[in-house]
């Protein structure tokens, strides 16, 4: 195991520290949302995926590479738009439009 | 380091702060928006800095790659309804963790086939595409289930607790025998083999209506294979967003079987939630329902000064959220109020509710809490039952032999009169008998939850 | 600057994110407490003086090191020590041994 | 990597998480001792690891420094009285930057005054021994304002400003001179020299009731010092611990700012808080102050079935609360009710007031924040304020000239009769008048707060 490994390590766990902290604070009003959401930034492995696709040296490494930039754009792409659109929706008061409701 | 490898890492860092700052923004609907697009720039951030990796040299297949992805993720984002959401989000994982899975998958072959890769970093390799491969077929099979493509009974076998115990072993000899030696394709393949195998045989056994843990955990999966990525690439961003959704992954599955009143363990290994179908169990000893008309709960309801409507998985099924919204703007135009009583597991997801009441353009402060809307109960005057059941039913109260004895539920049973809306007597995900639908003061309106709403609007207004 | 740097500056700004989601949990109540233990936790600065008043190499760097392990032992002793003390003290309900309250 | 660094390593990544869950305890009484001694636990973990550490030869000096650090610890913890704890906590802040500075200093000097230390490794020293120099001058001068060894008063000369920026500016060009070229020792002693100065000059100026939060703030830049430390040597415990402490002490100082009702740049250069010697500015313009004697006001509260007491800087000066516990006790006694109302400013030290009271054996969940117990004044027969003065000044909340304007204040004006003990008509820390004490429900009982209160136990004893 090498000293970055090791640094590595820390950064794991100190990131799992800041999400399990960070969810517990979602009301439950929004974990679809949030599901939705880590979803989308579960897309990361694009990250992967590029330097495998973008490789000069092995034809093998484009095609799986695409495949899984593909794969994992559509996660980003859909999960993003998705959340985008659920957040969208939740307001404190109906918009202007709806003029039916009585309450104020 | 040179100055462009530091522009990547920076790049990577602002992405990590980016993700952690969009989802603390969850933790308040008004800044929910604006930090996911914090997380989308993020995002963007992290695709760039690796764009402009020295070790990318060509790029049409990562274009060809990112249009194809593009081009189908714009419809999935758009078009899929509020109430396809769990499949929608267990399909998703599925590519999530293919990518993961085909990174490593590659990362292994053109290093010599194991040749060129030392241990430290085959065992990273060998948790991406274990964790990876399990979460393809795992995600697969939840979506096939909430899909209804596949049955939603948990399905069983023989010696199923045997079967798994063992893949999951093998499994894990595998991955010790390619630690001690990379170089080993038929351990590596095997092991991929074995992967996808748990994944369909740990899917199977669970019940439709519990797939939202399942898919709430694969996500847990999905995560801690990006961050295997990570440790394996030596890439900080794939460690901390990996570690981030393998924590909310986790989170969330154990929140759900909390509230659901079962063990975590229960829920994945119980074979339990597939009774759904049959009819109530302990059902109508001696008991008899009130069944009322559309026309006698519309004047009830018509007239009522304070009214709480209570959601459930009927609702998502009728898909039904709009026209509650309509009888809700009816009663307020009269002069009563509504609320809405969500119970945290109401539906099939958790938050599965106020997604599809905020569709229908219902304000979030009008859906309240179990524990802030309990104490209103007493004073309301009709509890409106929305196809929910097992939420609503007060064995978890009263009777310890129940399976749900002990989960919270809403106190419908205190309201001054009770409207049921549901197809039958059928039992909810539980598959128990309610004794609710049963009191005096509960009267059942049969038939689906959108007619009978459309209905009762259509009455109110009349009046 | 090396890559072990750049993981280092992550370590950073997670455990900063850490300690801001950490604090703002802090109640008032607890406010002194906090500043005792943060006070306390700060002795950690004796990792860096230990190695250097352990050198095998220079004098000065015994002598700097032991006032400095000497210093950063204060802090640590007296940090925990009081912060304990202070600790003990809150309790819900008044220990037995004082019987004059009236209420239960 | 070797078995020994591996344990070493994963020593110190035990420590790391044993502090951050040991910070997370604190979030409630009942855990915060058991996790405060997880972090000692973590404390021991990284001394150990350290001294497995092979660069390690010698022990006698480590010995030697242990012992010493020991001895004057235990005495420095167990002895001082609680009312002493801001100068405490200042003067533990100086000792851990002189730590960190003499680390820094060290590590420049054997590495040949800074020939053997590349430009990455200088930036961090640098950090180390600016901060450490400045927060160790900075705590001396803190501690000796609130041990009352220097005039409390802010101490400001012409051109005062002008001056710190200079320095300022000095020390961060010796810096950067540094950077470039890090053998250079007439910078590094130069640099050493200006930062202690400005430590000085920083904090002369500052009032000492403002000393909280310049503890604070030090205690922020002790962290960032030992974080700079950890980047120096590549420790990543000490980037953690430092990272933790310099968010820690930033927040606090930011809180107290706010709860305060100024800005942080303010506090830090206003020159404020200094009058609390006189009387009070805008004093008795034809209003009068009815004072009360202690057998009426025993009266008062003996008969007094609500009773909300309001505890304040002063109780802190007179070490009253254990006489005000024994009050409570009396009034419990008779069948009253007492509770308190802790304001987050009272005293001089966030949550100075639940300490002593703590110290007092009351228990804490009678210990109200404000935003709890602001409502129940209305149903309260006497408030009675024990030496505080601006937390209660209704000027916070009406006149918008007052400096304290905007503040939030606990609602003692909305109880039906209050009782302020307090030695003379003297302001507070603001040095404001307070209307309170004018108005006809209000009696003032003169005297120390001890004196007081142990008068009105006889009195109430003996009816
Ligand atoms: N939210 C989560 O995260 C989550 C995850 C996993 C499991 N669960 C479980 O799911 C259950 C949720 O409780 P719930 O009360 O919301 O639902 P439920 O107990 O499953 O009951 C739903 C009821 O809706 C009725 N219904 C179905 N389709 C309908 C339609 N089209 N129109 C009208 N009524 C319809 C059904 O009765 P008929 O067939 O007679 O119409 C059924 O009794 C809990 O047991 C919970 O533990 C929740
Ligand atoms: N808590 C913090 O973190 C913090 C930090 C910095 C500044 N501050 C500031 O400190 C102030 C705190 O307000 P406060 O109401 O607690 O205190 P205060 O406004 O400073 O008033 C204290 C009062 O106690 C009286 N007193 C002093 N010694 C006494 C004794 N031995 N017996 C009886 N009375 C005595 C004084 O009047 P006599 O002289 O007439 O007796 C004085 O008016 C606020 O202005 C706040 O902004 C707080």
């Amino acid at each position: 195991m090498s000293f970055i490994t090791v640094i590595q390590l820390y950064v794991f766990v100190l990131a799992a520290f800041v999400g399990f902290m960070v969810i517990t604070r979602v009301p439950p009003l929004l974990h679809t949302p949030l599901m939705s959401a880590t979803n989308a930034i579960s897309g990361i492995s694009l990250v992967g995926s590029l330097v495998a696709a973008g490789s000069g040296t092995h034809r093998i490494s484009n095609i799986l590479g695409c495949i899984a930039v593909a794969c994992a754009m559509i996660n980003v792409v859909g999960g993003f738009v998705i959340t985008d659109r659920m957040l969208k929706m939740f307001r404190r008061k109906p918009d202007g439009a709806r003029g039916g409701s009585a309450t104020p | 380091m040179s100055l462009r490898d530091l522009m990547i890492q920076a790049a990577y860092l602002a992405a990590s702060v980016f993700f952690i700052l969009g989802l603390k923004s969850l933790s308040h609907p008004d800044k929910a928006r604006r930090g996911m697009n914090q997380a989308a720039i993020g995002m963007l951030l992290a695709i760039v800095g690796t764009l402009a990796n020295s070790g990318i040299v060509t790029y049409q297949w990562i274009i060809v790659g990112l249009i194809i992805g593009t081009l189908v993720g714009i419809p999935l984002g758009t078009k899929v309804p509020m109430t396809a959401m769990p499949q929608q989000i267990a399909i998703s994982h599925g590519f999530g963790a293919l990518a993961a899975t085909l990174v490593g998958v590659n990362e292994w072959m053109v290093n010599g086939y194991g040749a060129g890769i030392d241990r430290g970093t085959m065992t990273a390799l060998g948790f991406e595409t274990l964790f990876g491969a399990l979460t393809v077929t795992g995600s697969l099979m939840a979506f096939g289930k909430l899909q209804e493509l596949l049955p939603g009974k948990p399905i069983t076998w023989p010696l199923q607790n045997a079967t798994s115990l063992g893949l999951l072993a093998a499994a894990l000899g595998l991955f010790g025998w390619l630690i001690v030696n990379p170089a080993n394709p038929v351990a590596f393949w095997a092991m991929c083999g074995v992967a996808l195998l748990i994944g369909v045989l740990f899917v199977l056994p669970i019940g439709g209506a519990d797939m939202p843990v399942v898919v709430s955990l694969l996500n847990s999966y999905a995560g801690l294979a990006a961050a295997a990525t990570g440790f394996a690439i030596g890439n900080n961003v794939l460690i901390i967003a990996g570690a981030l959704n393998g924590a909310s992954g986790f989170l969330l599955s154990i929140l759900m079987s909390k509230a659901m009143n079962r063990s975590f363990a229960n829920v994945i290994f119980g074979a339990f939630g597939g009774e759904t179908a049959g009819p109530a169990a302990t059902s109508a000893t001696g008991l008899s329902v009130r069944s009322v008309s559309p026309e006698d709960a519309a004047v009830q309801l018509a007239f009522a000064s304070r009214v709480i409507v209570v959601p459930g998985y009927g609702l998502a099924v009728a898909q039904a959220q709009h026209v509650v919204q309509e009888l809700a703007e009816q009663i307020e135009k009269r002069g009563g109020e509504v609320k809405y009583a969500i119970h945290p597991v109401a539906g099939r997801m958790p938050g599965h509710m106020n997604v599809l009441l905020a569709e229908a353009n219902i304000p979030y402060d009008k859906l309240l809490d179990m524990d802030e809307i309990n104490p209103l109960f007493d004073h309301c005057d009709v509890a409106l039952v929305v196809g929910a059941n097992d939420v609503v039913n007060p064995a978890a109260r009263t009777d310890p032999s129940s399976p749900i004895y002990g989960m919270p539920i809403l106190n419908v049973d205190k309201a001054r009169s009770v409207i049921v809306l549901k197809r039958s007597m059928n039992a909810g995900f539980a598959g128990i008998d309610n004794a609710l639908f049963y009191e005096p003061k509960t009267a059942m309106l049969f038939g689906d939850a959108k007619a009978s709403l459309s209905r009762l609007v259509a009455e109110i207004k009349s009046l």
